[in-house]
């Protein structure tokens, strides 16, 4: 019950960086991975290429030059000064930033695959039927995309909840602030405070996995016959 | 005095004493006091760029000394506030740890800290090249990043034994050890700053760090204290 | 009227079409597979984009500087194979177009509304109207892409093939509502088709397509009458029309009489008014020629006529008779036997005759007034 | 024989369907839009797995107990919509079935192989050989797929509408092949067309399918004179078969004379040896009613016939006549004007004019031995 | 040129590992996506959800569970044991599974996504055309679900060289067996040798990021065009 209560905060705190973050990766996913899909433009695949590279570094170095550009000297800096912060780094925003960061090519990717597998023709139904691209976009493209936005939420979302280096960089661990469930889970572990340490993992798996499995679920009920 | 917060870094071996330190002086002084964990490497380059902490307790004398050279603590607030004792460390609870063992070698893998980012791992090796072993055991050597996850090396059976901190054996209890006579490396100095002059809880808690309760606490947890 | 003038390469293949047809009834693209009709109906829809022109009723659609959105054309496009949204149910894929003219037309001056539940039932749509696209079969689907085209009230329909997966019947149902449509709704439609039995009575005029160009453009009645010695229609549906007046209605018996240049034909009954100008394709195989009017005979029709021209090849099985009946003439195919021994010569007076039967009800058609029906240059 | 029988439900749609048919020449399911023809041919390829029993020439391919996997049943499928496979160029999409026919082959005795140049010609693949299937027009698609069922060498070929995209022409080129192909490569071939003409033409029998049942079997003689009277063929098309044997050919005039029981009838040329027995498809409306026989006229087929019996409704268009002609029968249709005037009456003697001509090259055709042309029950 | 010779073995390493990874993380996922996208048992969506759990936990704590399984009291002692080895921890092939195991939802995800896109018809025309289900699945469905396979690669791969908190845990950081880039340029940052550690940040970088190029030309250039 201590135990609980002590890891309440940071499981609480994982929650709604989960959550924004998988909003914001969709969000920005959306129509990055339309682009990737549909545009003619040669140079689109440097683009690909170039959001997945977060991937490639260790996530503590990648923490590192993202802590450099949301600091009080980078841009993050900067964007910060305008409503009178000193450095994005430390705060709340900084996290989903740089989870969006880390997370970003599980997201566009299977979205772009879903969109490319779209059949022109449905698009040019969509136009001879009055619809506008951007109509058609959301009445056509986006619902039969769908398993690929799911397979993207679920990715993303889960690799947010497990992220850790990171955020570790650039977040602090700051109590309330920027200290997640797998910070804490890492101080458990580190501290051999083993009981809390199984609590919280499991706590955490159990959790993720009814979420995952819920959202699986929903694409199954939903999922196009073709 | 007004209740005051301060935000203060921890070097992660420093864990378990630090919140103990925390929660005494909280009620001592009525200051409220949130350890931040992490690797002090990790630690100091938040410091530099511009982490909210008003004081950092490292595991090493180097970083506090930078932060000091680049302005970034309060000038001559610096002192070391504990001594890490290095301890040879086994799961087997029969196992007889001494330099004997050492030189015997009956494990497969010996685990010790990283000693190019960890000074508990800069002390196992001059522990073993004052035994003269480095050479030996040197292909039987596995390191971890830092004591925490050296330890887990051997807690997990993965290793055999390993060179740890005296003050995680205390956390752990169970297992056989040696504590390795300080003798056999320098000393494992660990160091803290004041990073923010104004802060009257984080001033007020480096204080207690020296005062004789600070000291009893911190040596309970497995550390010597300076003289 | 549709201008249109496409030229430019697709894949492999060069396509440099270029026609002018009234933008009123039915334009046939008639052609082999592989010709281009389907090229051509995506660049009319702006699914394509070649260079060229392209405008429809004075409203420039394409040109060097133009180039009109696809959603923007109002353009019904019923493909080739049906491409129903699988992640709507019939209904919805129905009501995908509908809605979005009914949203468009409450910003104009308000159009003539087609009837949903008329459409869906003609269709035959109402069984399985709450099922997704992947349950319906072959001719379903197609049957809920025409209705889906149609809901959204075009102002110009393309048909790829609509009907090549139905049934005779279903056919029958649907043809004249179509040839209906595109008089009532002002709505021109271009129309792809094997079907030459289709085309003439769907079409009032046909584009004829070859290799990517148009070959022969002109009213059905005269390119009915070219297109038999031409490749892509089988010798055995050449044609001719004839124009004629309704004249009477026999209730009883169930036909009716048509005025045909002072004579007298007998068709299937019309439901349509005495005094409406009709069209009727007379095949060249079912018109017999007799030198006596035979008597104690079934065959209703039997014409005054003049025989004009006589083309009957040494190797050919048939030989073509053309006759004239009145001002209107028709084709007669007989065998190179009868011709001999009937010893037929240009400017022999002789009897035409047609079975009345051979005027189906269900291909019988009317001809629309004069001006929208005429030839298209 | 191919001995079938299925029941079960897909969806909302019931489908209980039970024939016995032979397992050689052309079987047709026949019936309208949605009335469970694909479903049929998706369960004797084994696609869809409904309670029932199947066995092809006696080799179970399901009962109770088994269920032999679609690829082990060796039955090449026409998809009603060209399923090829995307990544495959035409030729791999040929080459798919044909290298796993041949490795099959190496293990059991050598079939007949088919001949891939002559596919390719037929087809008239040549052209787009190395093109993806997503650059092909529509019928250039179907078309290829029909090749690479062929290609396969199957034991049972199940054909979805294979022609419904191909014009005419193309038609006429393919349907003569299969005919040959179904006789030759002792192929039996189970074929849905919604084109009677098709059906008349190729099938040996027909299956007739309604609601998921089949309603009617029979050879395709028997079901074409049934079929008019039940919905799903329209009146136009209603017709009878007649037998006879070649009698002699016409090469200076290009007429060939069959002998139908006694009397002579004059068709368009036939490539087949003089005493072949064949087949004639004579449609009820090409059939006229003399009651003297009618000189100088170009009519050529004359028949002495007496009448059997009439059939007007009050109501009706045109009445129905059937005339003996030898033993075999044929169907008049003509107007109930005429039927009053020429005052027809059962047993009454009388002539049928059949314009030779009725008889196109394309669509007469031939009967295989009795045995494989039998009815099927 | 000395800092490169001195980041050489970890370098070499990466590739290795990377490489080997995702050759197995492909090996695995394949049978694994293909059950996912057409088996009909209720259950299998529990499976998918469970294949995502290991991203949930962060990767030092993901990596001590690891480690006690590779360990000698664990199975992979067990599995060592068949070779005389005491444990797989510390090993390479410990390593590998390690990193499968944390890289493969985002393997499994977008083939599965891929295979469940393939129209029936493809198969059942193959099954028509006397390809046995085996031989449809290696002519038709892999081939069609090439985007996919393209799509795992790439992540897996790129997630590879950036893995770290697992392969630390379970590696043992031994220099030319299990010491990786990830590994050095952590080491790198944490003592502050900043010119070394941009050197190997931005070697990983390029060269990922032309290894990724190619991968996502190579599925342009041989897209199916549907
Ligand atoms: N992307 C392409 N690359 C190469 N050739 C193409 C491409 N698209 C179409 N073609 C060719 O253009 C020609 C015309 O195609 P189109 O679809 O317009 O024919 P169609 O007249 O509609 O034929 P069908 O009646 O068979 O549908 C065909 O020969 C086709 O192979
Ligand atoms: N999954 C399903 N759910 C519900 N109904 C289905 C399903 N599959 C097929 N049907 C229905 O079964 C009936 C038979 O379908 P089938 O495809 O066999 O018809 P068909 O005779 O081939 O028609 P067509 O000539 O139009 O292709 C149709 O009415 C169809 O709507
Ligand atoms: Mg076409
Ligand atoms: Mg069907």
């Amino acid at each position: 019950m201590a135990a609980l209560l002590e890891i309440w905060p940071a499981v609480a705190l994982t929650l709604k960086l989960a959550s924004v973050t998988t909003l914001a990766l969709l969000v920005l996913s959306t129509p990055l991975a339309w682009w990737l899909a549909r545009s003619r433009v040669r140079w689109k695949e440097g683009v690909a290429a170039i959001v997945a590279m977060p991937l490639v570094l260790p996530p503590t170095a990648l923490g590192f030059y993202l802590l450099l550009a949301l600091g009080p000297d980078g841009p993050g800096g900067a964007v910060a000064g305008l409503w009178g912060g000193r450095s994005l780094a430390f705060t709340f925003e900084g996290l989903v930033i740089g989870s969006v960061i880390y997370s970003l090519p599980f997201v566009v990717q299977p979205i772009r695959n879903a969109f490319q597998a779209i059949d022109n023709g449905m698009l040019e139904a969509a136009a001879s039927l009055g619809a506008s691209p951007w109509d058609a976009f959301w009445s056509v493209a986006v619902p039969l995309a769908r398993t690929g936005f799911l397979t993207g939420a679920v990715l993303g979302f889960a690799h947010t909840i497990g992220e850790f280096g990171v955020i570790l960089m650039i977040g602090g661990d700051l109590p309330g602030e920027t200290r997640v469930a797998s910070i804490a889970l890492y101080d458990f572990v580190e501290t051999l405070q083993w009981g809390k340490a199984h609590l919280l993992a499991g706590g955490m798996v159990v959790f993720a996995f009814l979420v995952v499995l819920t959202v699986l679920l929903m694409d199954k009920r939903g999922r196009v016959r073709q | 005095a007004n209740a005051d917060t301060a935000r203060i870094a921890v070097a992660s071996n420093f864990t378990s004493a630090a919140k103990a330190l925390a929660d005494e002086y909280a009620a001592l002084s009525g200051h409220a006091i949130t350890p931040s964990y992490g690797a002090t490497g990790a630690l100091y380059l938040q410091i530099s760029q511009g982490a909210p902490y008003a004081a950092f307790l490292a595991a090493d004398q180097a970083r506090p000394a930078l932060l000091l050279q680049d302005d970034r603590a309060v000038p001559g607030s610096g002192f070391t506030y504990a001594i890490g004792e290095l301890a040879l460390f086994s799961r087997d609870a029969a196992a007889a740890l001494g330099p004997d063992y050492l030189k015997q070698a009956p494990f497969e893998r010996i685990a010790i800290a990283d000693p190019a980012t960890a000074p508990y791992g800069l002390a196992a090796m001059q522990t073993l090249q004052s035994l003269g072993l480095d050479a030996v055991l040197a292909p039987r050597i596995v390191r971890g990043k830092n004591i925490g996850q050296t330890f887990q090396f051997i807690w997990s059976g993965a290793a055999e034994a390993g060179f740890v901190a005296r003050s995680q054996i205390a956390d752990a209890g169970a297992g056989a050890h040696w504590t390795v006579p300080s003798s056999l490396h320098e000393p494992i100095a660990q160091d803290a700053v004041l990073l923010d002059a104004s802060s009257v809880a984080a001033r007020g808690f480096l204080a207690y760090l020296r005062s004789p309760a600070g000291r009893a606490t911190i040596s309970r947890h497995g550390y010597a204290t300076p003289e | 009227m549709i201008e249109a003038a496409f030229k430019g390469r697709l894949g492999g293949f060069d396509l440099d079409a270029c026609f002018a047809v009234p933008a009123s009834g039915v334009t046939a693209l008639f052609g082999p597979s592989g010709s281009g009709k389907t090229s051509i109906l995506r660049c009319l829809a702006g699914l394509t984009q070649l260079d060229g022109r392209l405008s429809v009723n004075g409203e420039v659609w394409q040109d060097a500087r133009t180039f009109v959105a696809p959603h923007r054309r109002e353009a019904g496009y019923v493909f080739q194979s049906a491409t129903l949204f699988p992640h709507l149910s019939v209904a919805g894929n129905l009501a995908y177009g509908e809605k979005r003219a009914a949203a468009r037309r409450r910003g104009a001056a308000s159009q003539p509304v087609l009837d949903r539940d008329a459409i869906i039932d003609l269709l035959g749509l109402a069984p399985f109207i709450d099922r997704r696209p992947s349950d319906l079969s072959g001719g379903e689907r197609q049957r809920v892409a025409i209705g889906r085209a149609l809901l959204a009230a075009p102002r110009l329909l393309l048909m790829d093939e609509p009907l090549s997966a139905l049934d005779a019947m279903t056919k029958a149902d649907i043809l004249p509502y179509l040839e209906r449509l595109a008089a009532v709704a002002a709505m021109p439609i271009v129309y792809v088709s094997h079907d030459i039995g289709e085309v003439a009575r769907l079409a009032d005029r046909i584009v004829q397509i070859a290799g990517g160009r148009v070959v022969g453009c002109g009213s059905t009645a005269d390119m009915l009458e070219r297109l038999g010695l031409e490749a892509g229609v089988p010798a055995f549906e050449e044609s001719a029309l004839l124009t004629g007046v309704i004249a009477s209605h026999d209730t009883a018996l169930r036909l009716t009489r048509v005025d045909c240049g002072g004579q007298s034909l007998t068709v299937p009954p019309l439901d349509l008014p005495v005094g409406q100008t009709i069209r009727v394709r007379v095949r060249a195989r079912d018109v017999a020629i007799a030198l006596q009017r035979p008597s104690g005979i079934s065959i209703r029709n039997i014409l005054d006529a003049t025989i004009l021209t006589i083309d009957a090849a040494e190797d050919a099985v048939h030989g073509d008779v053309v006759l004239g009946i009145g001002d209107a003439r028709i084709k007669s195919r007989i065998t190179r036997e009868a011709m001999a021994e009937l010893a037929l010569k240009p400017g022999m007076p002789a009897f035409a005759l047609i079975k009345s039967v051979s005027f189906d009800g269900r291909r019988g058609y009317t001809a629309r007034d004069p001006e929208t029906g005429a030839d298209a240059r």
